[in-house]
């Protein structure tokens, strides 16, 4: 087992690596920015060194700086945490060879799972579904007929060289594919001077299921059961849990073991999240794999009572997995919120600023992990996340109510913050019922 | 109380001064004005002296005013080191005194190899280009330039001692 | 103040600047200044000082400091009662008011039944013996004295409203 | 379910039981003193009544006050929580004379377990050991001999009016009997003028073994395990955990069953704790019943999943227990340290006073029961526990490591706090092997 790590990140991901070392009795090396000097959290490493101004690009994102870090900290690895540099692959290149482990899966892994084509066809490879499509650009009409008739209405005609929606049209049957398919290779046409277009089929209300994995260097892979990450608004995930309610359990196991077959394809080592889709008839396609931790891994200990940063350090450090899969039982539910610095109110604007009062939920099954306290700044400079609040408890009835219960006895003055929407969320008949999609936030007024 | 009446005739003893600053940064006190049989203390917080007060007496120093506004600048740890941003010292009486930052963090080094001269002494006068020190980090050594110029008054690093950004590495005095 | 006047000697005592401070936060206030026969301890919070100090004024009175000890007695929601303790309320110009409070956790009831007269009336003069409500706890009727002689002021809770331990009930005039 | 209950405690205890019933959807009614008035855990109560000064005997003792409180607010039940009228039977009957549940067992249940006699002899009845003792006085010194070999050496000789050490004596053989007979006859006789006497079995280095047991109103009872709460400073538990190391699975089970087997002998109700001691060869004797939820019930929680409060709550609103024995398993290794205001350098001295700065621990398994926050100030009136600071890992071994660390994120600054020395504790060889007996604390000096 390692001496000695570096944590290149910061806030409360840099926290839960800190209390995970220091259980493990693994000395830790923190970097900071100057808008995080001080920060209380900084004093439970046992060395920490400033790796630049506020601004990220100039400090955690630095690789230089960071690698310069680990060199004068004298450390044996690195853990990325999530964002930052924990999914770059060149990053991850550079540790190796500074002889620093970088803890996540090897820099081939990252990259070929980083390439949506590359990552597809391991996919398919692996007898693991995938949203199906033309795979290539669709060269007229009859083709898109012929491809459209193949895997089935409604299909989604998107531009090859596309983004923000333009060249974007939605088709249910033959005669609306006509009409769509020439208006978007116009607008592809005029848009980005590129008219080419090609052939997916749309997922209806899809909901966002992932699963958690963790694999050895000695070609063991388990499965942490799912999370449900549903619950999002514009892509950003607000509430995730697990297991994910009202997946008829037989789908549950089989997209499990999906992603245990896609990473072993992979020969990816190291914790790792493979996202899928599910449609409303519980057909799972696979969307990406997630090269690190996440954010929302607390969840998946809570219900496996498998410490996942601890997994990931004992992986990178050669250890073989500890259990195999039937041991991993996923025991009652668990649901995690994040708390952001931000103003629902007000479109969710950044509320950055000083924590005059904290008060924490607590009591049974109630976890907090946040490196916020009375007196701490919000600096402007990063994602507005705060702490993550997780409920475990016996069944999700009973984890909803808890939730409910400490969002409000959550009691934070100084800034503003996304418990009280959260509030209405878990309150909402739709979310009561398992009833969640990538888009129920967005086309419901929570009241 | 014991170290206060050891100088309670002296209003400048430091003890008591560094723990009124700590009341007034403690509870954003604007000011302190502590006077006694011709003796006054007072501490005012914020950056904008107004206009001298009136009711000052002659020969009573209003520097007595300045600790709190003084910079602090440790030149311990690594993790203490102090705020980056302006090298500036705001003080009044020391504006002429400006600390040469690292700019990354690494390993100082004050002279080109083992054997050569450090690139400055206490004492030298150093120009904007001058060269100051290397700081090597992944193994690549980086020639510090001052960009400042002045008279160095003291080298707060040793050789070989890592460094982060913002940590101080040099005093200059800015005078000509 | 008693615990202010022990060291009044020495105005730079910290144990009393600190207690001064407490009170300057307590009660928001902006500024405190205090000087007595050459001596002067002046706090002030916040920033910005308005204008500036004038020169020490011989015979300002020390009693600008009493207004942050007004004791706070608020007449809302049992759950906000008031302190225990002292009734008096020690401000100044209200130093002859005082109020009774209930003794226990009960049922406040003005008159010892329905079809009766309430025991006392705003306007009313008590007496230390003058039963001014009943609290029924446990199906226990408990006749309240006054303990205190006056004019009834105002009358704080209403009838059959649920009072506990050290609720104002009555608001009493005890200048004779 | 009952809609409305009140709280007839204060602190810690009071905070979790708010907890749990906000959890189950209960209105809760929660009283005061002068000196808690305005604490920020009354807030999370729906109302609030102040029942006198700060001196506990004119408020939280007083009968009258908290029945007169429980009237005001109209509710169906009281929860006592731990100390305070929690082991009163009178309270416990006038309550239900008042037509409010007492959350509790019967005064009944309560009278007959609280009287010691009563209680070894239900526990004999029910095939429950107790400790070997003469029962009665023992006339004379051959009556003396005659007993101490039945039983086996040592023996303690006490005097039946006796307390505080007077007129107890040892004895390890027939001879030391014959003179510490005597001696133990005068000292009673001279301080207590009372020279009765009575022998009971010595356990030397006793172990405090306890059972949590549940019994609903439908003849069902179940244990969820033992705690090992040996760890004690002069009677004061300090650290409790569960499972009990080093306790043979046979007889751990035994002593479980023992506790059911009493409790049903009893017609006892709702939740409670059979106390034993263990010798050294892992004999177990029954000491007392503590007829309330216990301050350590969270390494229960912990180990168990199962919410004692809630299940209080359910059996007292008769409500049959949700779950068979079969159903409770033991998960993990929790502990608890009892966070106190107190010096451990100044002989334990109590510590009361401002809290200005309360940083606390988090991550996966840890859990911090207390109602204090930055800002709060620690009564002189009432008993010095400012918080329960509790760890649950899969390991006994990682438990331990996981508090030390827990220990030293504890950051608690304006009193003194009894964490440092709980550090030097679980620090110890001899608690680390599982060593610890009752007096472990007391004879050895933790570096």
């Amino acid at each position: 087992m390692y001496k000695r790590i570096l944590i290149a990140n910061r806030g409360e991901i840099a926290l839960r690596i800190i209390r995970a070392c220091r259980e493990l009795g693994i000395e830790t090396v923190a970097i900071y920015s100057d808008a995080d000097r001080g920060s209380a959290y900084l004093e439970l490493a046992d060395e920490t060194y400033c790796v630049g101004p506020a601004k990220s690009a100039l400090s955690y994102l630095r690789i230089d700086r960071v690698i310069s870090a680990a060199e004068v900290g004298n450390v044996e690895a690195i853990h990325p945490g999530y964002g930052f540099l924990a999914e770059n692959a060149h990053f991850n290149e550079i540790c190796r060879s500074c002889r620093i482990d970088f803890i996540g899966p090897s820099p081939q892994a990252m990259q070929q799972l980083g390439d949506k084509n590359t990552a597809r066809g391991i996919a398919r490879a692996a007898g693991v579904p995938v949203v199906p499509g033309s795979d290539g650009l669709v060269a007229n009409e009859s083709e898109a007929l012929e491809f459209a008739r193949e895997i089935g209405y409604p299909v989604l005609i998107k531009a090859t060289a596309g983004g923000g929606g333009k060249g974007m049209r939605t088709a249910n049957d033959d005669q609306a594919l006509k009409t769509a398919f020439a208006q978007a290779q116009t607008e592809a046409k005029a848009a980005f001077g590129n008219a080419g277009v090609y052939l997916e089929k749309l997922i209806e209300r899809p909901r966002h299921i992932e699963v958690q994995i963790l694999a050895d260097a000695h070609g063991n892979a388990v499965h942490l059961w799912e999370r449900d990450c549903s619950t999002q608004r514009r892509h950003q995930k607000l509430i995730e849990e697990s297991p994910a309610p009202n997946l008829p359990e037989d789908r549950r196991r089989a997209i499990c073991e999906a992603a245990v077959r896609l990473v072993q394809s992979a020969g990816y080592t190291n914790a790792g999240t493979v996202e899928f889709i599910l449609d409303q008839n519980h057909n799972f396609y696979f969307i990406e794999v997630n090269a690190r931790i996440q954010v929302e891994h607390p969840v998946t200990e809570m219900v496996t009572g498998v410490d996942l940063i601890k997994a990931q350090i004992a992986i990178a450090a050669g250890e073989p997995l500890p259990f195999r899969q039937a041991d991993i039982a996923c025991r009652g539910a668990a649901i995690e919120c994040r708390i952001n610095a931000e103003d629902p109110e007000h479109n969710f604007r950044p509320s950055p600023g000083k924590i005059d009062q904290l008060l924490v939920p607590g009591g049974p099954g109630v976890r907090f992990d946040s490196h916020a306290h009375p007196g701490y700044v919000v600096p402007q400079h990063y994602d507005s996340m705060i702490g993550k609040l997780i409920v475990h408890k016996a069944t999700r009835a009973e984890a909803i109510q808890a939730m409910m219960c400490a969002l409000d006895e959550l009691r934070i003055r100084g800034v503003e913050t996304t418990a009280p929407f959260h509030r209405r969320i878990l309150a909402s008949q739709a979310f009561r019922e398992g009833r969640m999609d990538t888009k129920l936030v967005e086309r419901t007024r929570f009241d | 109380m014991a170290e206060l009446e050891e100088n309670a005739d002296d209003v400048f003893e430091l003890d008591r001064i560094r723990r009124l600053i700590d009341l007034m940064k403690e509870h954003d006190l604007g000011e302190i004005d502590l006077r006694q049989a011709g003796q006054r203390i007072r501490l005012r917080r914020g950056s904008a002296p107004t206009s001298p007060p009136t009711g000052t007496q002659p020969g009573l120093p209003l520097s007595a005013a300045a600790p709190p506004m003084r910079e602090t600048v440790p030149t311990s740890g690594a993790g203490g080191a102090a705020a980056g941003g302006a090298a500036a010292n705001p003080v009044e009486d020391e504006r002429h005194v400006v600390y040469i930052k690292s700019p990354m963090i690494g390993t100082f080094y004050s002279r080109p190899n083992p054997n050569a001269e450090p690139y400055v002494r206490v004492g030298d006068h150093i120009d904007e280009a001058t060269t100051v020190c290397i700081i090597e980090a992944m193994k690549v050594f980086n020639e510090i330039p001052a960009e400042i110029g002045g008279r160095v008054i003291a080298i707060l690093v040793g050789d070989e001692e890592p460094v982060d950004f913002g940590r101080p590495l040099f005093k200059v005095d800015t005078r000509k």
